[in-house]
């Protein structure tokens, strides 16, 4: 009999199971399924063992290259430390392997720990509500859209800068091509960088029933939330944030009054990890909890009276409302959920202002320096740590960067045709002001 | 030896930090116009490292994990998460990769993904993959979109999607997300899709039939290849939704079954953690058909090179931002390569032997409402316990007094009462019979002392929860 | 949430296997002497791999640790052990390490061993250092066998160590494996050494004086200074247990009280974790003038070069093979580089702070056999309890009931009942309030119903074990 | 006030701490201290960020270099593959920061752990009793030496064959240096490389109270204990092994009537690791149980009867029996002994059969190979997994294989003055023999 490692059927327990179940062999177990769809052979070659398993990974894992300090790549995930209590903790096998909390009662922890998460992301974005993770913040976005058509009682088109993430724009265009929405378009101010918000009150006709605003946006800049607030009247509000560290820094979106903040909490303790695993918040007023997509913990008690967490409002969930369920997600991202919890434990209210501050701080060291060497800086919007920039030849920039293995940022002509020689650069506290000026080297204009 | 642990907001105290961070010198701050600029976050923590190791494995132990014992939830596939995998999906050279990088020097992460897309390829006898979908869920959302862009490019108006009674939660929202109005068809008293009803509704109106195989009875659709034939006739789809697939990886091919499009759980069949609930992955796999509607971005290997493609006019598009949950993706291959094709076929035999022994030593006790065979889990409901007053949720609450994780309870909702064991082929024998122990002494408790078993459970971090006065309160953040 | 675990043995199940092995090709097994040839080895277990992480996860459940709450052993520094650490000692770099390769191929290794010499003597203000011994008892024996050696060299013969009242038992036993008579000095009334007996019986036959600083009772040797004159005056050498170190680091320079010798242990000042009782390490730090004794390999650097020296003509000579804890030697390292100096001394005063602060709370509770200040330790004794027919075990016992470790009981032996409390700097107000609280209803109970404490422990995997029952029966393994 | 992330006392916590205890500072509480004592300002520089540690340790680890597959050194540490579990297991913090089980009654995990370690080493070495762990092989063995002594009414001689490892015969010298303890020293036969059986009956005079072999022997010989036993007579009969997994195909000393056997396992599932955390090992008869040294875990009962297992025989040990202790021993190598049992209930009793034969049959195969290509193999007895050959100019070999990254054994005479031009190989099972042919021609006669 094939004996493997991680199959704990051994010859006698194989002979014991066998003789309980009263048959003389596995294959008798398979005599509903018909003859035809069973393969003769195995499909695949035969299993390695460890050292091949890890000389092929460490193998994979060389033939990537990175950089943390000489990166500028942002863009929507954001370089960050990752403190090592994140990986440890969520390494726990408490936490590591345990399913979906259905048992509360052997659950405390992980349901504790959405609890805690909710109460970060409301803290941050200042709302009321939030939901225990989506996959990441493009979807999140388009939940939050779906979930505005809900609650809104108005049209069907959804407002929507050509400043926010052209990722988040494509999977909203994805998912509603099936669906009766349609997408109106905002321009942003060439100037500023910032929607143009003196048209924005013509933008929003009646069959719009929401309005989604990014910020920082994709460019880095820090939308007038207040003043789109005051324009977008009873239209439902959705503000995206893929950098949700501005929050500690710039006053959040809840403040000024979003009726969704939704985003990517990647920054948070999560690798950039070639795109995933990421992690989309959704938060939002306690009005609208039952429109809220999504898993959702709530405080409680036990037969003793003793607090307890558990999940709650599961009615608007897949497994009991199906086909009217307020979305199809199952396996959220509890996991990185909790990365984020511990990330923002241990930064904590000081600690993630000053890294907040560091970041802002750096972003506009560089800026300074590169306008200093004549370097144009698109947008004169306020940035947090992320700003676009005009080169002469952005193919050599590139190619003069890989050089000295500087990663210089994202090419917007990747997602915005019209936006040739234009590079977008995101620092972190990663990136060492040490290194700037060999990065302003490669762009000064003599180059 | 209890513990109890506070929020991590009633912990917090004024003036800590878990961390070092070195004072700036450089400062803009003062650039910032003062109406943009936040305060402090009210109630945010304020704790030191070693606090907050603590808080958190203090929580840890309040969790049942599957290194602890048997954690037989039907449909979840709680087998054994290798060490191995771990330890390779936390290298380096795959955590710091950024998605907008080079793709000259990514090579290896994409020729991570590519090598799992053909080895799932191989396992399956389908014809093109995608792995960018998050979850199962969003596995079956991206391959009902691929239809429906399918039939939209054709010209037809499909706007029906069957689906089984039986079916799981997923499969009308999702077919519903995408635009479809859902039909639900029956299973027979075999527990098998009835095919003569299916026979009467599918027509040229039905885009998609969604089958679990084996359903979520864990009863093998006889009759899949005549379903799928019956469907094809209409010009229909057939979708298989893989979460089941750990019952015959590697021993059945599912495109001999007739099957157009397919999602697989890498968090179950391929063993990546759950992690309390993802992140997972859940990989579509098409017939070539329907290979021009995968979502892009894609992966493909030119002269040797990998290189990630947005170039294919008839994709749905996007399906999330940047790539697919590519740590769960580095440990499936890692699981996949340290199995090898007879490691997963003895994964589908040896899960298929254990739920039979569960099913045989149970049946006298708890009531089988249906008595096809059983792959690998088998559905038990409440019935002959329902008598005394005790329901399968009581039963699910006392088993945690004896050490073991609950079975699934209350689903599939055909079965009224439904307790929904899958025992997967990582459970020892020995394991096994704790459970069963478990389960039987529990019968008997339900004849002698009912009381015990509704109260339930008696001996964990805290009682039964109220989960009718948390839908009440809606308290779901601290203050 | 009970989990109970059979011993590995009585899981075993033949046929069974954790481990994936080739077979090999070619086979010289034919060439052994068929008397020479085992058999299988009776009795020796055979898993899965999911079982055997199962078996020892549950264990480890069984047990508590720093990462779930205050463990106050006194004299065992149970502070946090940093993550940060665990993964620096992990890196392949250091663990793949033969120690017979070339020098040439492990100058990083000898960095680390180079460094935290260097900066364990900035600590100490001693002048030369030795990381070889394997723990604080290895350290212990390391010096005073340099002494022996010193004395042998010069002629000398002197038999005796002279050692506190309240001195560690392997301060004694070491003494005696170096092969001296040792003479216990007494404590005077406020806990400290007495100095006029000691006058009275330092000689020209005594080698050496080994000091706790602080004592075992937490307090300070005030007159540390003179003690160390007298003792010089007669020719012998002054030694440091360096166990208590945390209470002064980098706060008060031990060269300054007249120390020749001392060990640290790394796993308490300096992190490292405990491991359930080793692996530690005790490095050894002297003057000058015992300098030569040290024993071998020696790590030294030469041109920017490090390198492995044995040329040492007076030295004791190797006291294990090889070279010290090498993997204890990179976590201290980290510790000591994250703490820094400004850092370490917080460490001081703090775990100093937090001493006195469990001392004040609890003092009108438990009896305070001596009165003088405490640094980092307190130790009470059962004396109040005792009227009650309650001891410090049971004290001890019953704390785990409360969720919180015990102190260290019956140490000192000088204290009659001693309770020895040792909190550490790495305890937050909350945590320390947790213990006064558990102690503090505990004093109540024992007027009030001392019954429970007798009994105690009540919620643990075991109830109190029979110790007598396992020494009589000496049954030391499976069978 | 200085604060440090690993120090929860923050700014509020110290004010109330200070006023619970009634002093207005810190320093009050060292008043106890002579003034001259304190230092001024702190003697070490300032603290690093995480990163910065991880840069530096990083840096360090590259400057080591290691090879597994082309490393042939051993010589008392062996290069063995350590499967994943043994590192995640030991790294649970409910092993890792754990103290010496005192309290019993929360350390059933770790006490069960040892008594499950004591029983291996039982069951390997074919003995009655095991301790709980010594620091590594060469104090365990000095330890046995000692523990002879008590046991036996003889002289004071122990003989010691030159064949022993030299750091344990070293570090006996160090140890006994102090005491009245003689070592006798035992030549090996130069054909064979097992100790002159012949000579042994005159050298076992009276005042020998112990006799030690080692077994394979530090040149990889597997001694004929069964003669050594008949000759040696009522001497107490120490046998040191240095690689145990011999043991699990040759007969273990235990069989042939020795009285202790001890060594080092670190070949179970601790790394090289430079040579520490190593882990010595000693059992002996049960007879002897009471001059065993170090901790020994029993099985009891607790008050319902239930099993439970505690550390026993105390009154053998420093905390009790002080300077009349059998060993100074306090910390050991718990954790080291836990690897130890993780390791070999992996393996187990047919994995652990399959690599030792695969070590042997690899180091057969060099041996032969090597013997094909006309070098010598100096010794005919029986080895395990470890040889010596005979080179022609072993400063050449040296050179030559450290051109193609291959570390080919150790010189011989480091140790052995008199052995010139002999270099100890060992081969284990992470030597593929792909790289064989290479080894060979390095040492192959005419380079
Ligand atoms: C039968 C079935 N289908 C679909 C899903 C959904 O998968 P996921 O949770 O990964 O979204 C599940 C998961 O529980 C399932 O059991
Ligand atoms: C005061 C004192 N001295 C010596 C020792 C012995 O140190 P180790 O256990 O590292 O051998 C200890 C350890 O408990 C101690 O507390």
């Amino acid at each position: 009999m094939y004996k493997h490692p991680y199959i704990p059927c051994g010859s006698q327990e194989l002979k014991e199971l066998l003789a309980a179940v009263g048959v003389d062999d596995v294959d008798n177990l398979f005599k509903s399924v018909p003859k035809e769809l069973f393969i003769d052979s195995p499909p695949i070659g035969k299993a390695l063992e460890v050292e091949e398993i890890r000389k092929l990974f460490h193998t994979l894992a060389s033939k990537n290259k990175f950089t943390l300090e000489r990166s500028f790549i942002g863009g929507g995930i954001y370089r960050h430390f990752v403190p090592p209590p994140v990986r440890y903790i969520t390494s726990l096998p408490e936490f590591l392997t345990i399913y979906t909390p259905y048992q509360p009662e052997i659950s405390q922890g992980i349901l504790q720990a959405m609890y805690e998460y909710q109460t970060l992301i409301c803290q941050l974005t200042d709302m009321e509500v939030s939901n225990a993770s989506l996959y990441d913040g493009a979807t999140a976005f388009v939940e939050s859209v779906f979930m505005a058509k809900r609650v809104s009682k108005k049209g069907n088109t959804v407002a929507i800068p050509k400043s926010l993430h052209p990722h988040y724009r494509d999977t909203l265009k994805t998912y509603i091509s099936n669906l009766e929405i349609d997408i109106k378009e905002i321009d942003w101010d060439p100037m500023t960088g910032e929607i143009e918000i003196d048209k924005l009150g013509k933008t929003l006709s009646d069959e719009v029933f929401a309005l989604a605003v990014q910020s920082p946006n994709y460019f880095g800049v820090v939308e007038r939330i207040d003043a789109v607030r005051s324009i977008s009247k009873d239209i439902i509000l959705i503000v995206v944030v893929t950098e949700p560290l501005s929050m500690a820094l710039f006053k959040p979106p809840g403040f000024f009054g979003a009726d969704i903040v939704t985003g990517e909490a990647q920054s948070f303790g999560l690798y950039p990890s070639w795109g995933g695993p990421l992690i989309g918040f959704l938060a939002t007023k306690a009005s609208l909890i039952r429109h809220l997509p999504g898993r959702l913990i709530g405080e409680t008690v036990d037969k003793d009276g003793k607090r307890a967490f558990v999940a709650t409002l599961s009615t608007r969930e897949q497994h009991i409302r199906r086909e009217r369920a307020t979305s199809n997600i199952c396996t959220n991202q509890t996991l990185a959920a909790l990365a984020v919890t511990v990330f923002l434990s241990l930064y904590g209210k000081c600690g993630l202002r000053k890294l907040a501050e560091k970041n802002y701080n750096r972003a506009h060291l560089l800026a300074k320096m590169l306008k200093d060497a004549g370097v144009k800086v698109t947008f004169e919007g306020t940035f947090f740590n992320e700003f676009v920039v005009e080169v002469k030849d952005i193919k050599k920039v590139f190619a003069k960067a890989r050089k000295v293995g500087i990663y210089p940022g994202i090419d917007l002509a990747r997602y915005y045709k019209y936006m040739q020689n234009h590079l977008l650069v995101s620092v972190t506290e990663l990136n060492k002001p040490e290194t700037f000026e060999e990065f302003v080297d490669i762009l000064r204009e003599d180059f | 030896m209890k513990v109890e642990e506070p929020l991590i907001f009633e912990k917090s105290k004024p003036g800590k930090i878990g961390i070092l961070i070195e004072e700036e010198e450089d400062s803009f701050l003062q650039e910032i116009d003062p109406t943009l600029l936040r305060e402090e976050i009210k109630g945010f923590p304020e704790l030191s490292e070693p606090e907050v190791i603590r808080h958190f494995h203090r929580l840890a132990r309040m969790n049942w994990a599957v290194t602890l014992g048997i954690y037989p939830l039907g449909s979840c596939t709680m087998k054994y998460n290798p060490v191995l995998n771990e330890e390779v999906a936390g290298l380096r050279g795959f955590l710091e990769l950024h998605p907008e990088q080079d793709m000259e020097d990514i090579q290896g992460i994409l020729e991570i993904y590519w090598r799992l897309e053909q080895l799932l390829l191989q396992l399956t006898g389908m014809d093109a993959a995608t792995l960018l979908p998050a979850a199962g869920a969003h596995g079956e959302l991206t391959a009902i979109m691929m239809v429906k862009k399918f039939f939209a490019e054709k010209g037809e108006n499909r706007e029906f999607v069957l689906i089984q009674d039986s079916a799981h939660g997923t499969n009308p929202a999702s077919a519903s997300i995408a635009g479809f109005k859902t039909r639900e068809i029956k299973s027979t008293r075999s527990g098998m899709l009835d095919v003569a009803a299916l026979e009467k509704v599918m027509d040229e109106k039905v885009a998609l039939m969604m089958m679990t195989v084996p359903n979520t009875l864990g009863i093998f659709e006889t009759q899949i290849v005549e379903i799928a034939e019956i469907v094809h006739s209409k010009g229909g789809f057939v979708y298989c939704d893989g979460a089941n697939f750990n019952s015959f990886v590697a021993k059945i091919l599912p495109s001999r079954m007739g099957i157009d499009l397919m999602h697989v759980n890498l968090h179950k069949t391929f063993s990546t953690p759950h992690g309390g609930g993802g992140p997972g992955a859940g990989p579509v796999l098409v017939k070539k058909e329907l290979e021009p509607f995968l979502p892009i971005p894609r992966i493909v290997k030119e002269d040797g090179k990998f290189k990630v493609s947005c170039d294919f006019p008839l994709s749905i598009g996007r399906i999330k931002s940047f790539f697919g949950q590519t740590a769960v993706i580095v440990r499936a291959l890692a699981y996949i390569l340290s199995m090898g094709g007879e490691g997963l076929k003895r994964v589908a035999e040896v899960c298929v032997l254990n739920a039979n022994y569960i099913r045989r030593m149970l049946e006298e006790f708890f009531y089988l409402p249906y008595k096809s065979d059983s792959l690998h889990e088998v559905v038990f409901s409440d019935k002959f316990q329902r008598e005394k007053g005790v329901t399968a949720m009581d039963i699910a609450k006392r088993l945690l007094d004896y050490g073991v994780h609950s079975p699934t309870v209350f689903f599939p909702l055909i079965v009224k009462g439904a307790l929904m064991i899958e025992p997967t082929e990582t459970e020892s024998k020995e394991e096994l019979d704790r459970f069963i122990e478990a389960m039987r002494k529990i019968a008997q408790e339900i004849e002698e002392n009912p009381e015990v078993v509704k109260t339930a459970p008696h001996s964990t971090p805290v009682k039964r929860c109220d989960e009718v006065l948390a839908a009440r309160r809606l308290k779901v953040r601290w203050e």
